[in-house]
């Protein structure tokens, strides 16, 4: 019962993270200028690996490795985005202006 | 006859990798003007050998050069592994003796592309 | 003090990358120490211990601003380190010698001290390897930093030079 | 089994390919830095995780550091076209140059095979490979083989590469006319 459980939850996690990594690929892909960018590909790095490693240390159970995994996870939840802050950050710095809709209303605020 | 080939490629594709990896190495160090770029493809010939120093050392079903193995185990050789790593960090110090040069080239002529550089040379 | 505007130009302080780069940077030494020191053991050792010890110092830079880490980290202590370093391997060497043996033959040790191999090669990697790995990855990262100015001398040095070319 | 390689050599070769093509600088620096990852896990594959380490670290990390260190202190010019012209020129000598090594492939052991000399088979039975795997543990007291290898049997090999070291720094600094790094 609890194995079953088990299984389906490191299914489940992984198809997500591999969900959240399809959605930033797309996005880095389709999005306008680098904030969205950059804001779409700490995605992946947060999420899709988050998720992927949270598998992981799921299907490892209890053993020396899980501890190395949770570690990881704890580092790429403090890495990953002050990365993208950094990204963003420097790229206001240099001036880079945020792509402005004008087309339709809808349009993302800066 | 192309069987035969690809079978040869698959059972030896970290040579092969090896082989075209030196041929864009070399191919920045010829082709690209600017120096840093230059540098960049030097950095990646090297890495190409050491690939070629590492899957020498690998076997198959074994496991990292950790002795005392356990019995009947293949473990990879460390040789070339040692050979490599002190490779690594020498190839660091010299790309930065490079990047150096390239600081001092562009503070002395003010570009850093060599065919501007042949012509800024020429007209001195 | 001219260098300071030269280089300190890109830096802005950013409150997340400090806080961030405050939370992580204790991990990152531990686990260069833990490499050096336990490089004999797992896989690791001091050239990837001495990398990451000076990463460290790499990402304090690019967080705190590189001129105040400089200045923090002060000149001598690098000098130190990497003279040290080649001094420690090479008195290693030395002084398997001067017990009577070859150019880093730890057997020597064992013979005359009846400690193990294994400490003469933790001498050399630690006291020697890492330091000097250690100190010349900070110092590459400073000097690269810093880059060319030429100034007084040097300029009229580059006349100089420009007038043997013709 | 052999499939997470294989992905691994695709992703390194194109990663290869766009370093050499990128026309803006900055981006063949941070395409260079993905390339050293890939070669750092394929080194992991390979079952060398001591020099993964030191070229995750130096490769992806030291290198990029320098070289981006290196275009802020001089120039990184404007890019109009993604891509750089291929010289052709070039891609031919290139092709020659790798063509002719090709035609060393069939003569190579294969990748992972205890065939090879280098594990004492034929008419070398002891070889400095076997000897080590052998007989490192119980010389020199230390499990892992690499750094017994590093700092005892080729100690005096690392104070070499280790005096290499010290010497780049001070070429650097004598380049860059620094006595001091302010």
């Amino acid at each position: 019962m609890i194995e079953t459980i088990r299984f389906w939850a490191i299914v489940a996690l992984v198809a997500f993270g591999l969900f959240f990594t399809f959605v930033s690929v797309v996005g880095v892909i389709r999005l306008p200028d680098v904030y969205a960018r950059s804001h779409t590909a700490s995605q992946t790095d947060t999420l899709g690996a988050g998720l992927t490693l949270a598998a992981v240390a799921l299907a490892l159970g209890w053993q020396h490795a899980t501890v190395y995994t949770v570690l990881l996870l704890f580092f790429v939840f403090i890495t990953n985005p002050t990365a993208a802050h950094a990204i963003a950050r420097s790229a206001a710095e240099s001036g880079i202006v945020p792509y402005e809709n004008t087309v339709d209303e809808e349009g993302e605020s800066p | 006859m192309i069987e035969s080939g690809l079978e040869i490629l698959a059972s030896r594709y970290a040579y092969a990798l090896m082989f075209v990896l030196m041929g864009i190495g070399l191919y920045m160090v010829i082709a690209n003007e600017n120096l840093v770029k230059k540098l960049i493809g030097v950095n990646l010939f090297q890495t190409a050998i050491f690939l070629f120093f590492i899957a020498v050392a690998y076997v198959e079903g074994g496991s990292a050069p950790i002795v005392p193995a356990e019995s009947g185990e293949a473990v990879a050789s460390p040789l070339p592994q040692v050979i490599v790593l002190t490779a690594i960090v020498v190839g660091i110090a010299l790309t930065a003796v490079g990047l150096a040069l390239v600081v001092r080239i562009y503070a002395e002529y003010g570009t850093l592309r060599e065919d501007t550089l042949r012509e800024v040379r020429a007209d001195e | 003090m001219s260098d300071a505007d030269s280089y300190g130009d890109t830096y802005t302080e950013s409150q997340v990358i400090m806080t961030a780069v405050k939370i992580i940077a204790p991990f990152t030494m531990t686990y260069g120490l833990f490499l050096t020191f336990h490089g004999t053991d797992t896989p690791g050792g001091s050239f990837q211990g001495g990398t990451i010890v000076g990463v460290t110092v790499l990402m304090l830079a690019f967080a705190f601003g590189i001129e105040s880490t400089r200045r923090w980290i002060r000149q001598s202590m690098i000098v130190g380190l990497v003279t040290g370093g080649v001094v420690i391997f090479a008195g290693t060497g030395v002084a398997t010698m001067a017990l009577g043996g070859g150019f880093l033959e730890y057997e020597a040790f064992v013979d005359r001290f009846g400690i193990s191999h294994y400490w003469g090669m933790e001498a050399v990697e630690v006291g020697g390897v890492a330091l000097i790995v250690s100190g010349i990855i900070v110092t590459l990262f400073f000097a690269t930093a810093a880059g060319f100015t030429p100034v007084g001398d040097d300029a009229d040095h580059h006349e100089m030079g420009v007038g043997n070319d013709d | 089994m052999s499939a997470i390689a294989y992905s691994l050599a695709v992703f390194v070769l194109l990663s290869a390919v766009a370093t050499a093509l990128f026309r803006d600088v900055l981006s063949a620096i941070v395409v260079f830095a993905a390339y050293s990852l890939g070669m750092a896990i394929l080194y992991t594959y390979l079952l060398a995780p001591d020099v993964a380490m030191t070229e995750a670290a130096i490769g992806a990390g030291v290198t990029t550091i320098l070289l981006l260190l290196t275009i802020a202190r001089t120039t990184r010019p404007s890019a109009e076209e993604v891509f750089e012209r291929v010289d052709v020129p070039a891609v031919v000598v290139v092709g020659a140059f790798v063509l002719v090594l090709a035609t060393l492939l069939p003569d190579m052991y294969a990748v992972g095979t205890q065939d090879a000399p280098i594990w004492g088979q034929g008419v070398l039975s002891e070889t400095p490979t076997v000897h080590y795997v052998q007989e490192a543990y119980a010389e020199t007291h230390a499990h892992n083989a690499v750094s017994a290898v590093l700092a005892s049997y080729r100690g005096f090999d690392t104070f070499g590469e280790a005096v290499v070291v010290f010497a780049a720094g001070i070429a650097v600094l004598l380049v860059l006319k620094r006595e001091v790094f302010a």
